[in-house]
């Protein structure tokens, strides 16, 4: 039986991310990212002859709606795999129908743990990080490097705060620290009543894992009330460091800050400058814009390149089940990520290290070490 | 006339899954799922005058109920389907009772607060509706058939909204559908002729709610996942919306409304930069040039059209 | 003799205020069965006032109200058309965007019988006749399906009546139904009323300004002035009565009308 | 001298429906003039026609001699027409002495305002006992009396009357023709819209009957009271 | 919870709740003009709040343009925004219709326009904020901490409200606005330009948006999403009665600290439900909201 999506030349691959409307800064260039280099490839040779051929949809980060994107792209465009999704609570809307019928799906930057665990042969994911991973790891941190026994913890009232605050207790349980933990919702306008029962835990450092806007509250809130233990910013909220320095009131308020990151370099560091590099030279209209490329677009490379890898030791006569065979044996270096994207018999999310810097609002120093998480998938 | 639009309308639902793919499916069975949620706002603002902006609330509701009684308890799949309207009938006429006290404007306001409030219960009931982790629907069962793929729903979808329709015809034209309109119209008045203005409001907030559970029984039909995040006020305002633009006050309307709304809405992701511009300009263009609906712009123009 | 007759409706002692100002004061009044009884009085003396406690818009302050013997003071104002009490108001309160038929239909609410085929039937055959005989008898032929709020004013008064009458009435609240016509309406409305009360043994309540029809069709009038009664009796004595005379008529009126 | 107001071949409609259709009518300058016909004749479409609140779709009007068929209707305000509307259209949550003050809307001479405010208590001294009151909670004949007093609150050089006496005491109805005569005799020109056809023509210099949107009698108030055929046609 | 702690709470988040509140609180006053004027839901006051905050970071950061100038130029542009869409699009609309539906439907594709709009210059993707127009060194009240442009914004709150009061209550145009929002053809009939009161409205209410949106932008950072505030700001306007301008204040400081006590006592997951709790169980006691007035038994 022909395999759908294949032709001698071409090989074509569904793309989904919300490129429109209140999350596309989540997706919109990390689609980018990965439509680049698909692009590079191309123009090196195609992969075993083949050219990718990319069909882009909008999710518009809505369950809905990308259910009906990965429906088109499945039975209507006939592509040969998937790679999108850049929001987790939407993506795990696609698992059961991905599953049903075969097709493999290689997320973008969705953490989208809720589809990762319990692992399947269909999905994966997690090229940013997984947010088990993301909790964990701020607590590894926070406990080597300052010692910390008692942490306060404020992240978000949703799935990604769910799954980050899983990994957090994991650790805290395994590294002995006490966990004081506050969740808000995103669109929270006063951080005041978390920060002060924080405070009120007397904690000896505070994590924050939220996104930026809810972050920046949260440390100008500490600011004004002179606190003055550390406070670590986890990856989920550093979109923009400089644009950070300014919502927080100025430098007065990082003076013992930290952020998590996932990239292998600092941002615009040059291990990873090529990325953006390659950004300018594709996207010349969108990098002249301002916020572009947006925080999040090199995650989208080492899903691209995971994908390329898979199809290339898939042989000249992929099918989905020899492709997703080479994806579950995956293990290389992305040189874009801070480690390296592995995966595994029962191992659907690539990263789990984060890196961690200390950012006085101008100069970033790199600290010592990878930092992950303990927590393992109890099926 | 109306005999030639209803056959062409059968013939269409008839053909569909014959001769598309499984995604066009799809998006029929989401659209009728969300004619019925129209149909129902429709008894409630196009009939009786009120504003009720929890109807997302009682979606969800229908959603989780008959999602968890087929899940959970393997109901049939009809069973659940009416579990989920009565659900959300129930609390409802609750709601209703309490807001019997407010008029005018504080009565919406207040059904605001609650679609508000049961989003927040759905996103923090862990329990019962796996909180921010969306709750897993399994495939709807009757005796044996299983309805796994958009098509194998796909039947029961249009049997569901056609009765549903139907029931809307009933209850607009009988004694109580001229109740609505009388409660509508003047309450004053209306209590003179010796109709029970409050009944009849909490009732026709009922019906409304009952019709949104039964669209969240649909749901279940063809989908695997709901994530509290669908049934926010965003919901609510598209069904209103949609009832609107199709022509506030006439069944026709809320039906052509949820079609034409859903599918300009899917058109509209195919062009993602310029799509929150070009909804929000279509939805004022409507409002500025046919006001009185889709239907009746079309009709106008076609006959202006013949006339000329 | 109609006072020998037990009233169909008889208000005793009503009294209701708004913040200070107390509208209607200790007032009775009873209303004798298929007569036509007319309750006049100067502006703000508080009519529409009593017509809204009557038909329990208003809750009185004091005073009870009863209907064929029946304590409905408490009752809930919807009860009323159930027990055969109808209104029409004085700055209309029509069904604007329905029709003619329609609003005339919702009057008949009550009469939508039992069976379930006529409670769903958009237009309940047993109730056509009656319906058809109200809109010939109220001169609306020529609108049955035109929108009330496309009526002109005179119509729309017509319609206010045409719908209390489908409330199949025994006692018929009219408040101003003359405002607004001609002279050659008001003599048709003139017909119709006495020909309601005397032909089909309604009961008429008439609040009304315009003179020429309240004394030629009331059997009795009863006065009010300020939230209290000040005078009862026939037409003519009510004319002559030099009060009345002063508060409300004016010498010309009492002279020529 | 030019008439006070002018209307040449006015015709006015609500969508499909013609309500009025080469309307004629003329106000000398200090004249009562009345407008009269059956129910849904188009006498408030004329009178609205000239307020404009509703479009005129052809014809002219002429007020002191200017064409004001294409002016917004606060600019004729302005220009000095008041409308007494029917229907008792008044500010219902705005207190009595609000909707007087609302009346002065397009004056500034805060003395004169005062002494108009006094005037109007004068001729209805039940609006001073209620001037703290809603406007909405007023009686039907209260509130015809507070729309009278308001719309002569503009001191406006042209009163349309519609309807003035509907729903009020014979005493008022009374009192309310005294104070046309009192305004008139001061100046003022008046149109005067009235189902009441005798006192209408008792009151008026000269007559217009409407039917069916277009103007079938005219004549002297007078000649027309005593016109038999009309008495029986348009009176009744 | 120990005494001193619970104190330390109550005192904290009550005048943090008033700061916020005092936000809510002037985007309620600009609904509430609004539906005064129109009986119309303003469905894209917060967009408007949005898009003038964007305008003056655009001015203000981009363009340099100094604050002096900025500012009223912001403010000047909000005005004569909201006015034209008044005059363009809502005549129209209530024109072909007259339902107000059809009006809050056509406010609703605004608000989309605004923000797809704003979206398209790319600088709605990032949290950010412009300097803050008055210091933000802080200041005790007892023992909570808050900064001067806490204060400022309080008694901007407290200032504009008395302005609007004043406005609606004492002065001729005010009266108009009221009289428009209650009969409209009556208002016609007594000289008011319609059409002159309803974009001097939609002005003014855009005014009081941006200056909110001034005020606030570098406590709660701007993003595109930024309106969704106006949730907050429809719960102060319901909270106070929906048509009363000291209600919308006193709605605004309710919701302000009802979420402040909420997050303290209860849980930090219910602050996002607190304010709809708080209406309802407002609207059950007094169903015409606190100053709402009675609902009034309408007269026949
Ligand atoms: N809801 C109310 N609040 C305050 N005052 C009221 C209310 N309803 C009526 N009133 C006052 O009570 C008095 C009586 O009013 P009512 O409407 O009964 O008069 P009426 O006799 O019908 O007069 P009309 O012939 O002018 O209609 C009036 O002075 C009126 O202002
Ligand atoms: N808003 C409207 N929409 C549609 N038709 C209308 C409207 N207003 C009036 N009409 C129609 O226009 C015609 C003239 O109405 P108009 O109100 O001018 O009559 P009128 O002479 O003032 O009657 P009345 O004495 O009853 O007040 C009538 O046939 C009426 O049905
Ligand atoms: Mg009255
Ligand atoms: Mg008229």
């Amino acid at each position: 039986q022909q395999e759908p999506g294949l032709t001698p030349t071409t090989i074509k691959i569904g793309m989904f991310a919300p490129l429109s409307g209140a999350n596309m800064a989540y997706g919109f260039d990390v689609a980018n990212a990965a439509k680049m280099y698909y692009d590079k490839i191309n123009k090196e040779g195609g992969i075993h002859g083949r050219k990718i051929e990319v069909v882009l949809e909008d999710d518009r980060c809505n369950a809905n709606d990308l259910v009906a994107a990965v429906k088109k792209l499945v039975e209507q465009d006939q592509v040969f795999m998937l790679n999108g999704g850049s929001c987790s609570a939407a993506v795990v809307a696609a698992k059961e129908y991905v599953v049903r019928n075969k097709v493999p799906l290689v997320m973008l930057n969705a953490s989208g743990d809720g589809a990762l665990y319990p692992p399947t042969d269909y999905i994966f994911g997690a090229f940013s990080i997984s947010q088990y991973a993301v909790g964990g790891a701020m607590i590894d941190f926070a406990a080597k490097t300052f010692g910390a026994k008692k942490v306060a913890y404020v992240n978000h009232d949703d799935a990604y705060g769910a799954w980050n605050l899983e990994g957090a207790k994991a650790d805290a349980e395994a590294s002995k620290v006490d966990l004081a933990v506050e969740s808000v919702n995103p669109t929270i306008n006063d951080v005041t009543a978390p920060f002060l029962k924080l405070r009120a835990a007397n904690p000896d450092a505070l994590l924050i894992v939220t996104y930026a806007r809810p972050a920046a509250l949260m440390i100008k809130k500490a600011a004004e009330m002179g606190f003055n233990k550390p406070i670590i910013l986890s990856v989920t909220g550093t979109a923009n460091l400089s644009q950070l320095m300014q919502n927080v009131g100025g430098p007065d308020a990082l003076k013992n800050f930290y952020v998590q990151d996932v990239l292998a370099d600092l941002p615009g560091g040059p291990k990873i400058k090529w990325v953006y590099d390659m950004y300018k030279q594709s996207y010349p209209d969108l990098a002249a814009k301002p916020d572009h490329p947006q925080a999040y677009m090199p995650y989208g490379i080492p899903s691209a390149m995971s994908i390329v890898k898979a199809l290339q030791a898939a042989g000249p006569n992929p099918t989905r089940e020899k492709v997703l065979e080479a994806m579950k044996t995956l293990n290389f270096d992305s040189g874009v990520m801070a480690g390296p994207v592995v995966f595994g018999p029962s191992e659907r999310a690539a990263n789990k290290a984060t890196i961690f810097i200390k950012f006085d609002g101008t100069n970033q120093t790199l600290q010592p070490g990878v930092y992950s998480s303990r927590w393992k998938f109890k099926g | 006339m109306r005999f030639v639009a209803l056959t062409v309308a059968a013939a269409i639902l008839i053909a569909l899954p014959l001769v598309t793919t499984g995604y066009v499916v799809y998006l029929a069975n989401l659209l009728l799922t969300f004619t019925v949620l129209c149909l129902g706002m429709h008894i409630v603002i196009g009939e009786t005058g009120q504003f009720s902006l929890a109807h997302a609330a009682f979606y969800g509701i229908g959603i989780y109920a008959a999602g968890i009684a087929g899940t959970s308890f393997g109901t049939p799949f009809p069973v659940s389907i009416l579990i989920g309207g009565l659900a959300a009938a129930a609390i409802g006429f609750v709601i209703g009772m309490v807001a019997l006290r407010m008029r005018d404007i504080y009565l919406a306001l207040a059904t605001f607060a609650f679609g508000e409030a049961m989003q927040w219960v759905f996103l923090n009931w862990n329990a019962v509706t796996g909180g921010p982790n969306g709750l897993r629907i399994a495939p709807a069962r009757l005796f044996g058939l299983e309805l796994v793929t958009d098509k194998d729903a796909y039947p029961f979808v249009v049997a569901t909204a056609v009765a549903m329709l139907v029931l809307t015809v009933i209850v607009a034209r009988a004694r109580l559908g001229r109740s609505f309109r009388a409660v509508r119209e003047s309450e004053i008045a209306a209590q003179a002729m010796g109709v029970p203005v409050q009944r009849t409001k909490v009732v026709a907030f009922g019906i409304s709610a009952f019709f949104a559970g039964i669209a969240g029984g649909m749901f279940t039909l063809f989908s695997t996942y709901i994530h509290p995040d669908s049934l926010g006020f965003q919901t609510t305002i598209l069904v209103l919306t949609m009832v609107v633009v199709g022509g506030l006050g006439s069944i026709g309307g809320a039906v052509g409304g949820a079609i034409a709304f859903g599918l300009i809405s899917e058109l509209l992701r195919q062009a993602p930069s310029f799509q929150e511009i070009a909804y929000g300009a279509i939805l004022i263009l409507f409002m500025m040039y046919a006001p009185k609906g889709l239907f009746a712009f079309l009709a106008d123009r076609f006959r202006g059209a013949r006339h000329a | 003799m109609p006072e020998a007759r037990t009233p169909l409706l008889s208000v005793e002692n009503l009294t209701i205020a708004f913040g200070g100002l107390v509208a209607v004061r200790d007032f009775s009044i009873a209303v004798a069965p298929g007569t036509i009884h007319a309750l006049i009085g100067p502006n703000g003396a508080g009519k529409s006032t009593t017509f809204n406690c009557i038909s329990r818009l208003y809750r009185p302050n004091a005073g009870r109200i009863l209907f064929d013997g029946q304590d409905i003071t408490r009752l809930p104002s919807s009860a009323m058309a159930g027990l055969g009490i109808a209104r029409s108001f004085q700055n209309l309160e029509l069904f604007n965007e329905l029709t003619v038929y329609e609003n005339i239909l919702i009057g008949a609410h009550c009469h939508c019988g039992a069976s379930l085929r006529d409670r769903l039937s958009a237009r309940p055959p047993h109730l056509a006749a009656e319906i058809d005989r109200i809109i010939e008898r109220t001169g609306l032929g020529a609108y049955r399906e035109t929108k009330a709020c496309n009526l002109d004013f005179g119509h729309q008064k017509l319609l206010e009546l045409a719908r209390a009458l489908a409330i199949r009435p025994r006692l018929l609240l009219l408040d101003e139904p003359a405002a607004g016509l001609r002279n050659r309406e008001i003599a048709i409305l003139d017909g119709l009323l006495t020909d309601l009360a005397r032909r089909d043994g309604l009961t008429i309540l008439l609040v009304e300004h315009v003179m020429q029809l309240v004394m030629s069709i009331s059997d009795r009038v009863t006065v009010l002035n300020f939230g209290t009664k000040i005078a009862e009796g026939t037409p003519q004595e009510v004319k002559s009565n030099p009060a009345v005379v002063e508060a409300y008529l004016g010498k010309e009126t009492a002279l020529h009308g | 001298m030019a008439d006070l107001l002018e209307i040449r071949g006015i015709s006015a409609s609500y969508g499909r429906i013609q309500a009025i259709a080469g309307v004629n009518l003329s106000v000398p300058d200090g004249a009562v003039v009345a407008l009269l016909g059956a129910n849904g004749a188009g006498k408030t479409t004329t009178l609205n026609a000239v307020s404009r609140l509703v479009p005129v779709t052809a014809g002219s009007i002429l007020f002191e001699g200017r064409p004001i068929e294409r002016a917004s209707s606060h600019a004729v305000v302005r220009a000095g027409i008041s409308q007494v509307p029917e229907g008792r259209e008044v500010f219902r949550d705005m207190s009595v002495r609000e909707n007087l003050e609302m009346g002065a809307y397009g004056r500034s001479d805060r003395t004169g305002i005062r002494q108009d405010i006094d005037r109007a208590f004068d001729y209805f001294p039940i609006l001073k006992e209620r001037l703290q009151q809603k406007a909405g909670t007023l009686s039907g004949g209260e509130q015809q009396m507070l729309v009278i007093a308001r719309a002569l609150m503009a001191r406006p050089r042209l009163l349309l009357l519609d309807e003035p006496s509907l729903g009020l005491s014979p005493v008022l109805v009374e009192k309310i023709f005294a104070i046309i005569r009192r305004l008139n005799a001061d100046g003022l020109g008046i149109l005067l819209v009235e189902q009441n056809a005798s006192v209408a023509l008792a009151a008026s210099s000269y007559a217009y009957i409407l039917e069916n949107g277009e103007v079938a009698v005219e004549g002297r108030s007078a000649d027309l009271r005593h016109d038999d055929s009309v008495r029986r046609t348009y009176i009744g | 919870m120990d005494t001193e702690l619970i104190y330390l709470f109550l005192q904290q988040g009550i005048v943090s709740g008033m700061v916020v509140g005092s936000v809510y609180a002037l985007l309620a006053l600009s609904i509430v003009m609004i539906f005064k004027t129109s009986e119309v839901p303003n469905f894209a006051q917060g967009e408007i709040f949005m898009a003038a905050g964007y305008c003056a970071l655009f001015l203000l950061v981009f363009q340099t343009t100094p604050v002096w100038l900025a500012v009223p130029l912001t403010l000047v542009v909000a005005f004569a925004g909201a006015a034209l869409f008044r005059r363009v699009v809502l005549t129209q609309v209530s024109r072909a219709s007259g339902s107000p539906v059809n009006l809050v439907i056509a406010t609703l594709g605004l608000s989309y326009v605004l923000k797809g709009l704003v979206r398209r210059t790319g600088f709605g993707d990032t949290p950010r904020s412009f300097p803050a127009l008055v210091s933000t060194d802080g200041v005790m009240i007892g023992q909570a901490s808050i900064t001067r442009l806490d204060v400022a914004i309080f008694l901007t709150a407290l200032a504009v409200m008395a302005v609007l009061f004043c406005l609606f209550a004492y002065t001729k145009v005010g009266r108009a606005m009221r009289a428009v929002g209650m009969n409209p053809k009556a208002a016609r009939l007594m000289g008011v330009d319609l059409q002159r009161i309803h974009m001097l409205v939609w002005g003014l209410s855009a005014v009081v948006s941006a200056i909110a949106a001034l005020l606030i932008s570098p406590k709660i950072l701007m993003t595109a999403e930024m309106g969704g505030i106006v949730t907050m700001a429809f719960a102060a306007a319901i909270v106070g009665g929906f048509t009363s301008l000291p209600g919308a204040v006193v709605g605004g400081f309710v919701i302000g600290i009802a979420e402040n006590l909420v997050g303290l006592f209860i849980s930090s997951r219910a602050i996002v439900v607190a304010p709809f709790v708080a209406i309802m169980l407002v609207l059950i006691v007094r169903p015409q909201g606190l100053f709402g007035g009675r609902v009034a038994i309408k007269k026949v």
